[in-house]
Parts: structure tokens; C-alpha cells; sequence
């Protein structure tokens, strides 16, 4: 099966040709990839190196923390590529973004309300969890479209809070 | 002499404090709420008992219903630790009011110095510098501190009166964010201390956090066992010590030494405790507040002097003399110590919560882990993110650097994001190599985002990601074969009998 | 100066070699089995590849393999670790014709050391005295040994010439027994170390197992670093060493020392080494035979001294000086090492294969584990049974001893059964407390079974049998309705709005 | 449900009454009692006193590591031990024993014959693994009933090696 994997702009044709080879930008390489006590932890070897990594999902991504550093990966394969060719660009960029509770907690304050248009990086509400107050900020700018959720209310992980669209 | 210490905590600090005493032969009573029922402190202490729910202010900081355990039990000492109960002095007093030894200072002296309000005071009259900021004591209102804050100017912090460790304190920049950040302060101040009372202190920049351990008996020995630099924080939450600091020399050493002891005497202090100081670019330092307590960061201390500060204290609390005198003291090598942390440094530090599913601890030479989690354990959204502490010793502090850099690369915690990439990033950087931060260091030069120094490995983390997505892709297709794996067993008999052939 | 090592070795030795190398800023190349494809130096190392099928003839024992990797990988250093061909001469030499430096001694010297037989004449040359035995040199037939030893007399002892750890080791009482006890014995050392010589060697009873650790540079500087007690020890496998003993005192560690250092620079040694002695009762010691390589309980030496030893070996085998000169080495404190075997007491201590499911490790002040496993690792049959080694520090003997046990306390390994209970006996007994012990000290005096001491928790052990069975019953029976367990979650958020209504 | 269990010839009466409570010895004890992460290790709360064990099935008993001790308790219930009363006792020590491989290994030796009599403490055959030679030994007087393996034969964990009647 053929992949398209993209990490910070830089994309990477990787090919899963049988369970012990790849093929990476046109080089048949041999791998040996394995989970570390069925944990969300791999060990590669590839070439003679030894890497770890934690692997896990997140919204349709991949993060990779490889040697302390935090990797973002998209992968697709041909299939998607192909029907993403067809459905035109864009698509990703717009929909609406959902702030989800990233742990159970008490809402401090909301700080914008509903139609507000808000900037990235701009605070949107205050959740106290572990006896810290944690600001949860916009990732984009947009305007605040349903607020779910009121001061002094405790929330559970996951849960939306509200919605930038 | 008591035989039974109740510990009056939880997480790591309850488990270092249960050791100390198991080493001492002395029985431990332990206290949980009901979410820490398989804490590591139930497990380990000879007793336990429930506090009630969750919530500190339901179990943890429950003064009243950890002295009946007390009595309950037969525990004739209780070891605080540090947070919830452990800077009250009327916690202290009502101990002493029960025949409880209290393993700390005299009520009198938390009284003194636990107030960061009154500890300014008291200090001053005692001819050592502090940061400008209100000199008055106690109950301040919001009105009070409002108006006194232009005379000290801006930017000021606002600061926790009962606090420690960064709570309910607040950077003002201008006079217009101050009502708001005075209520959350108070707030936070509110909950984790059960104290909403606030004092205002000046922000010097570019200064450093530096720290004087003490240690004073009851026959009025007084000692000092140096240093620790804890000038990298996040929001005024120290995130990595050092003991010695790169930044001191003997000579300064020597003298923070002694005006440590001298503030210690002021308040006739007795047991472990700590004073923090501001030291500006010129060497110029200046008294922030005492910590009447065990710190989070004493093992630093231990590992360069060889000094148990736990089992001093408990000796101090039984009367006994001091084991070593100030000449007795020496600095051996270099420690560092980094708090692992239930945050996501890739997420602007949010706490995370979950169940650990996995770890693997650093371990090997000079390496040690003081913790209170294990696999299996749940980290709930009441506590601390703490959840341990990683300590490493070298010889110089370039050798205790790269032994740090190995050890939080051989640390696997799975179930929760922790902040050991933010460790490694730091241990990285050339700015921390080169000793050269200061308090603010990490929220205005610092970025996770490193540079490209060479060492990125974008094509590994691509192949890791496209493996794990095709792998997912296979199972949710069914077509991994069933039984295939776990054929180990018959493998190696195979193999076996290959060879003996 | 190499920069890249391979590590020819597996298992916890393995793991505090590269653990070295990193904290030194060398890269490393492991080599593993095909069972040790998850294993712990495999994770670590910077680079990894496979020898061969599990058995160590097919994978740690191939010379010419490790050497094709060596090239290939681009290391310019190898370290054996203790076993496989940590003491082949022939590997040694090997590696300086492949222009590979070998981190550890001239192959001359493994020569006249490795070979026991052949170093007992060394030294005997050298006028040091040695435990009466075969003086003859290397391939001694049955007929030969069977002829010799009731010159020797009995009881004596059968040892492997490449041998240590015990492995071919036999003990004859009488000369009928002999034939069959040769026979195992020269099947046991080929197995372990390729190689069938055995010679004899007078047992002394109620002696003291204790060697020196010495370090030799290549500019001629030769140092020891204080001297281990093994004594204890079953079927000539060590289980626990200590450093200083408390045999020895100043007098005798110098005298002891000298000799050691003279037995080392006999044979022009380079590197680390370890000299053993026999020590009877009058303090009158034997050289019993020279390890030519890097030490299993090698950490509690460097507990004491301060010296971290593989990193000395590196640096020895760089070309550069000692970092020590003798008279820079003091002893301090006091340090304990258990080896954690998978292997069960209670069960005549055989040995136990299975997967780890779960651990959790000691940790805190002056602990250290050593270990090459970690929770979803499989004990394959297939190599030494040690899977951990705890060593403690403490300021004297007694606080060692204390913290132990609270460290073996607080052990939890699931999935195999490992020898912690024994440690935990010993711990406990009042002769090994009172350090009365000799070599024979396991298997005469001691027992799994303890005496009534007070402290039986029977009762408790019947509650908690009949606990875990009743619900298995009730597991079986279906009673346990779904969906109880795991609301945990739920429970947090009604706890929560209660607490901030 | 009410159990006897039996630790080195000590009999406790044990009722399970509810799940918080036991009563032995005519007490009734609060228990809190919860296996940690799921192993067969067991925290116990009893009259505030803390414990925590390895708790093991092996052979129709329970083996209990507590404090660097191990106990063994056989629990039998209320109709177990009925059944037993009606059924005579002694029944338990006829029957043959079947020596199991402890682990995978190679079959060093067979030291003794079909038809021999052995004694308690007896070497029965040596089995090597982990590099060494491990002697089996008879845990009482009998007969060698059945041999069924032979020297130089490799064997699996549990296999059964020889019995003795």
C-alpha cells in the first residue's frame, strides 16, 4: 500500500511493500517495526538505527514524539489522495472548530459570547483543573458561533464547549 | 521519643516522608481521599485511613478529622510535607494542643514566616533586604492593595500570604488588569490554602531564584546545607532546580549562607526549612519569603551534601541534636533535579488527566526518581500535576546535564502527556548549558519549537506514523491472521531442540 | 579516540554500558537474539542488529558475527560486558587485529588471568598465596584430575579454567562422586563459556568470600577501590555483596590492596579488574583467581568510592590517565547489592520463565536498580536467571540494611517469581546482621522457613486467600453485574458540582 | 458465604458477609480489599491497618506473599466442605503425584526407573535451563509409576515428566 505522509510541509511517498519493507522516496528500505508491550510505543529499526516513539492520533493527524521533540504527521493513502484530488482543495481549511475539555474540570469564566469574532491565540474561557487555572485559547480566528457550556459548571473530558466557525 | 508518624499528604512527598520513616524503624499512618485509595502512600504505610471525598478541602486539608486519625490510630507525630496543611499554624498549634509532635517549626515561627506578609516585616527588622512591595501585614483589601500598588509601580506580583509554590500568585503589568487578577489570585490562593489573603511585591528582572536550605535543632544549632537555583519557572511554578547554581560563587555562597541562618534565628526557628532570595545581575540579593517546610526540591540538596533532610528532621523533631555542623557540610558535585509533570508542553502546559498504562523509570548511576504514581494509577483532575520528580547527580554539571539528557530519554510514561519533552528541549538548549537564565527565562526566550540544529528526524517520524496508520488500517480490515502472534512459546522449544540435536 | 562502541552483551550489563557511553557522549550499537528483539539495550542503543537464534552459541557467543557488525556499523570499540566472551582471549586479540579497541584487558593478560589455572601460577610466581589445588596448566584430562585430588584431599572443589559466576562448578566429597560431578561440570562450563577445562582447588571451610576491585591505565598507574564481600553465595552463585565488609578492616583492606595490585601489574594489567580471595577465619587470604573484566556487583564499589568504573574503563581504554590516584579513593557509607533472580526460593530456587505483567520499582534515596527488564518483557530460559540488581547506600551498615528491606518491601514484580522473598529472609536474619556469615553460610544455616518471630500475619494471609477466592467464585458465578467498575469518571463530576455548589 | 481456610494446620473461619465486611473468629471486620492495576496483587485495608500481597492460585491452594512470607491457604466453602465430611477423609493424600517441568528446558538426566521406589527429597532427573542445572526432586515417599520423557529431550513449561503413585 502507497502513503503520502506529510510533516511540516515536507511530504514523503512511503510505500509499505511487505512486513519487514518500505519504500521511501524511491529507496527500499528494511524495517523492523514492533509495539513495546502492545503500548502505543515503537521500536524501529531501520538500516542498523534504533528509534522509540510514542505514535498516537489526534484529529485526523498522527503525532510522533521521537527524541523529545513532537512530530506532526498527516497520512493518506492513494485512495484518499486520489478522492481529494477529485473533491478540490480547500476542504480542510474551513468547518467549524470545537473546543473540547482537554481534562474534567470547573469553568472559571467564559470570555467571549455567542457571534463574537475572535483572533488565534485570543483566551476563550478559564478551566480550572488540578488546582490551576488553564486558559483554553482560539486556534484560529473565526467567530464564536454556539456556547455550550456556563461559569461554574464542571465538565467532563472531551466534552464541547463551544464552537468557532 | 514518638514511634508513629501519621503523614498528613500525598503523591510523592507522603512516599519519600513513609520511606524515611521505614528506615528509622518507625511505624507510618497514612491518610487518602477516596480517589487516592491505591496511592502509592496507602500502599506503602502500615496504616491507612479515609479522609472523605476527592476534594482537598473535603479530605486532604480536613485539620480536625487527620488529628482524630491521630488519635484513632496511636500516631504520636504528624509529618505535613509541604502544601495543604503543612504552612497552618494553627494546624501546628492544635498538634501541640494534642501532645502530637509536629514535624516542623513552633506554630509561633509559621506564624512569623509561613505570613509571607509578616515574614517581610519581621526580616526587615532584622536588617536583611527584601523586594519592595507592602510592608503591611495581613488582611490587606482589594482597596488597600489597589491604592498602595502605583508606590511600588508596575510590574508587581501579586502574591499568596499562606502560599508557596507559585499559587495564587499574578504578574500585573497596569492598574486597569488588577481588580480581575486580585479575584483569581484570591481565588486560587482560596483553594489550595484555604487562605485568600494577598500581599503585592515588585518584579525585579533578570534576577535570579536562588534558595538557602537550614536546618535548625532545638538546641539552638542552626546550619545551612547552600544552595538551590529554581530560576526555571512557568508561571512562577519552579519547574527545574539545581544545586550548586551556576551563578554562585563561595562568596556569595557564604554570605546568603549567613543571613539564611540569621533570618532562621530571627524567628527562633527550629526543624528544615527554606529561605528564597531574588539575586539581581549584580549579585545583589534580596529575602522573598521563608518556606516553613519540607521542600519539593530537597533531594538536590541530598544527593551534593549526603545529607537526609527527611531523617533530620525527624531527629530534629525528637529532640535530638543536629548530626552535622556547619564545617561538617560540604558541596559534592552537581544535581539537578526536573518536576515531571501531568502537562502538555506541546499545548501551552494544559493539565492532562488519565490513567497510566505503562511506564518505564531512568534508573542506573546517579539516577534517582521520587514518585507517587505507578502503572495502573489514575491521575485525577484534584491534586498537584506532579507526579515526580527526577533527580540526577554528577560530578560537574555538565556531566549531571548529559546523565539528565539520558534519563529523560529512557523515561516512558503512557496514559498521560507529561512535560519531559520540555525538559529535554531545555537540557538542549545552549542558553541552559551556559547557565545563563534567569526567572524569566522559559516564558520569554524559550520555545519549544527547536530550531533546526541537525538532529531532525522528520523522515523516522514519518515512517513511524505511516507504519502505525497502515498497521491500523490492516487491523480494521480484519486481516491479521488470529494466532499468529504469541507463537513465541513453541519457537523456542523448536530452537531448543534444534540446537541439542 | 572511538567514538561509537558496540556493546557485546545483553540484559542489565548491557544497559549500564550504553547508559555510560550516552552520559559520555559515545554512540552505541547493540546486538541481540531473536528473543531479545524488545529488549531493553536493544531500545536504548543508537543502533541495534541481530546475531541469531536465542541460544548464545547461535547469537552472544559468535565471535566472528559480532566483529562482521562491528565493521559494518562503523564502531570502533567494543565492550563485552561479564560472560560470553568477556574473557576470551581470542576475542580479545580478535578485536585489536579487526583494529577494534577492546575495553578491557590486553589479550595477554586475559591469557595468563583468564585461564584460572594458568593465573594461579602467575601469582604463585609472584609470591602470592593461593588455595592448594591443581597447580598444572590448562587441558587436564579426567584421568589426570581423579589422580591429583586425593593429593588435594577432600572436600575440593571442580572449577571451570574460563570460568566465574560459579558456572561449572562442582563440589567432591569423596573421589567415587568424582567421575559423574567432572563430567557436569565440563558440560556446564562448555555451555557457558564454549570451553570444558576444569581444574581442582582445596575447599576452605568458613572462609569469607572478598575481592578487590583494581583499575590500571595504560601509563602504568594501578589503583584499588576497597575490597566486596560475596560471601554470600548458593551453589557458588553470589546473591548479595557488600562493600566494605565487615570482615576487613583498614589493616587488612591495605595489606589485601597491595596484594591485588601486585597480582595485576604480574601480568602487566590494563583496565578493570578483580582479584578474589579466599579470607579464612584468621584473616590469612588466598588468591583464588583474577576477573578479567567489568564485575556484576561492580555499582556497589562505585557507591562507596564515588567512581563511576565503566566510565574509567572507557577512559582507560582511550589511552588517558586514571581520573584517581589511590590516595584520592576513601570509602564512604556503606552499600548492599541483591541480585533479583527469576527464580523461586520456595521452590528448591528454580529458575522461572514468563512474562512480566507488571512491576514496580523500588526508588528514592539512596536506591538503585540496575535492570534490563521492564512489564511486557518475556524471561526466556534461554540466559542468566538475574533480571535486577538493587543496590543501596547508606552511612553505616545497619542504615543499609534498613533501607533494603524497605526497597525489597516495596518490590513488585509480576509474572515470574523472583528470589526478593530470600533477600527478604536474609535481611531479617540476625547473623547476616550481625555480618556473621561465610561462603557455606546459605546452604547450612539458612532457611526460607522462619522461626516464629512475632511477626506472622497468618490471620491476615487467611483473609486475603479467602478474599481473592471467594471472588473468583463469584466472577465464575456471573453475579458481578457489568458495567459496575470504571464509573470513576462519572464520580468525579457529581463530587465535583457538589464541592462548588 | 461462609469458607475455612487452612494456613500450616491453623484453621480460621471466614464469612464473606457483605462487601465491605468479614467476619472471623466470631469478629466482624471492616475490610477494603481491591486488587492493584489489575495484578494478582492485593491491597487490604483491615482495622486500618495496610497490607498488600501477591496472591496466587497453585495446585488447589492459594499461595499468599505477605511481608516476605509465603503462606499457604487451602479455603474450602461451607458445601466444599460438606461433601468433604460425607465423602471420608485421607482422600486427599492417595493419588498419584505428576512431576510438571517448572520451565522449558532440556533434559539433562532421568535419574530414576519405571518401578523404583523413591524416598522424599529424592533427585528425580535434572532439567537445564537458564544455563543451569536444575535438580527435581520428590516431594514424598512412592513408586516411579510413569517415565515420560528421556534424557536429552526437550520439554515445555507444565509438560509432565514422570509420576510417582
Amino acid at each position: 500500500m502507497k502513503y503520502i505522509t506529510t510533516i511540516e510541509e515536507k511530504s514523503f511517498n512511503v510505500e509499505v511493500v511487505d512486513e519487514d519493507h518500505i519504500r521511501i522516496s524511491d529507496r527500499l528500505v528494511k524495517v523492523d517495526f514492533e509495539s513495546v508491550s502492545g503500548q502505543p510505543v515503537y521500536s524501529l529499526l531501520v538500516e542498523g538505527n534504533s528509534y522509540e516513539a510514542y505514535v498516537q492520533e489526534a484529529d485526523d493527524a498522527w503525532q510522533i514524539l521521537l527524541k523529545g521533540r513532537l512530530y506532526t504527521a498527516v497520512v493518506i493513502d492513494e485512495r484518499e489522495q486520489r478522492l481529494k484530488a477529485a473533491g478540490g482543495a480547500g476542504l480542510a481549511e474551513s468547518g467549524e472548530f470545537n473546543l473540547k475539555a482537554p481534562m474534567p474540570g470547573l469553568v472559571i469564566s467564559v470570555l467571549v459570547k455567542e457571534g463574537e469574532p475572535v483572533v488565534k491565540g485570543q483566551v476563550l474561557l478559564i478551566l480550572e483543573s488540578m488546582k490551576m487555572q488553564n486558559e483554553l485559547k482560539s486556534p484560529r480566528d473565526g467567530i464564536v458561533n454556539r456556547v455550550r457550556i456556563r461559569s461554574k459548571e464542571s465538565v467532563e473530558q472531551k466534552q464541547t464547549l463551544l464552537t468557532i466557525l | 521519643m514518638f514511634k508513629k508518624v501519621l503523614v498528613a499528604n500525598r503523591g510523592e512527598i507522603a512516599v519519600r516522608i513513609i520511606r524515611a520513616c521505614r528506615e528509622l524503624g518507625i511505624e507510618t499512618v497514612a491518610v487518602y481521599s477516596e480517589v487516592d485509595r491505591q496511592a502509592l502512600h496507602v500502599r506503602y504505610a502500615d496504616e491507612a485511613y479515609l479522609l472523605g471525598p476527592a476534594p482537598s478541602s473535603e479530605s486532604y486539608l480536613r485539620a480536625e478529622k487527620i488529628l482524630d486519625i491521630a488519635k484513632i490510630s496511636g500516631a504520636d507525630a504528624i509529618h505535613p510535607g509541604y502544601g495543604f496543611l503543612a504552612e497552618r499554624e494553627d494546624f501546628a498549634s492544635k498538634c501541640a494542643d494534642a501532645n502530637l509532635v509536629f514535624i516542623g517549626p513552633k506554630a509561633s515561627s509559621i506564624a512569623a514566616m509561613g505570613d509571607k506578609g509578616k515574614a517581610r516585616a519581621t526580616v526587615l527588622k532584622a536588617g536583611i533586604p527584601v523586594v519592595p512591595g507592602t510592608e503591611d501585614v495581613g488582611n490587606m483589601t482589594d482597596e488597600d492593595l489597589l491604592k498602595v500598588a502605583p508606590t511600588i509601580g508596575f510590574p508587581l506580583l501579586i502574591k499568596a500570604t499562606a502560599g508557596g509554590g507559585g499559587k495564587g500568585m499574578r504578574e500585573v503589568t497596569s492598574l486597569d488588569e488588577m481588580p480581575t487578577l486580585l479575584a483569581s489570585a484570591r481565588r486560587e490562593a482560596q483553594a489550595s490554602f484555604g487562605d485568600g489573603n494577598v500581599y503585592l511585591e515588585k518584579l525585579v528582572s533578570g534576577a535570579r531564584h536562588i534558595e538557602i536550605q537550614i536546618l535548625a535543632d532545638t538546641q539552638g544549632n542552626v546550619i545551612h546545607l547552600g544552595e538551590r537555583d529554581c530560576s526555571i519557572q512557568r508561571r512562577h511554578q519552579k519547574l527545574i532546580e539545581e544545586s550548586p547554581s551556576s551563578f554562585v560563587d563561595e562568596e556569595l555562597r557564604s554570605r546568603m549562607g549567613d543571613v539564611a541562618v540569621k533570618s532562621a534565628k530571627a524567628v527562633d526557628y527550629v526543624n528544615a526549612g527554606t529561605i528564597e532570595f531574588l539575586v539581581d545581575k549584580d549579585k545583589h540579593f534580596y529575602f522573598l519569603e521563608m518556606n516553613t517546610r519540607l521542600q519539593v526540591e530537597h533531594p538536590i540538596t541530598e544527593m551534593v551534601t549526603g545529607v537526609d533532610i527527611v531523617a533530620e528532621q525527624i531527629r530534629i523533631a525528637r529532640g535530638r541534636q543536629l548530626s552535622y555542623t556547619q564545617e561538617q557540610i560540604s558541596i559534592n558535585g552537581h544535581s539537578i533535579e526536573c518536576r515531571i509533570n501531568a502537562e502538555d508542553p506541546y499545548n501551552n502546559f494544559l493539565p492532562s488527566t488519565g490513567r497510566i498504562t505503562h511506564s518505564l523509570l531512568p534508573t542506573g548511576p546517579g539516577v534517582r526518581v521520587d514518585s507517587g504514581v505507578y502503572p495502573g494509577f489514575e491521575i485525577t483532575p484534584f491534586y498537584d500535576p506532579l507526579i515526580a520528580k527526577l533527580i540526577v547527580w554528577g560530578e560537574t554539571r555538565a556531566q549531571a546535564i548529559l546523565r539528565m539528557r539520558r534519563a529523560l530519554e529512557e523515561y516512558r510514561i503512557v496514559g498521560v502527556r507529561t512535560n519531559i519533552p520540555f525538559h529535554q528541549t531545555m537540557m538542549d538548549s545552549h542558553r541552559f548549558m551556559g547557565g545563563q537564565y534567569d526567572t524569566r527565562f522559559v516564558e520569554e526566550r524559550f520555545s519549544m519549537n527547536r530550531s533546526e540544529d541537525g538532529s531532525n528526524d522528520s523522515e523516522i517520524a514519518a515512517i513511524l506514523a505511516t507504519l502505525v496508520a497502515h498497521q491500523q488500517i490492516e487491523r480494521s480490515a480484519q486481516i491479521v491472521r488470529r494466532g499468529e502472534r504469541d507463537v513465541s512459546n513453541w519457537k523456542w522449544v523448536g530452537r531448543w531442540e534444534r540446537m541439542h540435536r
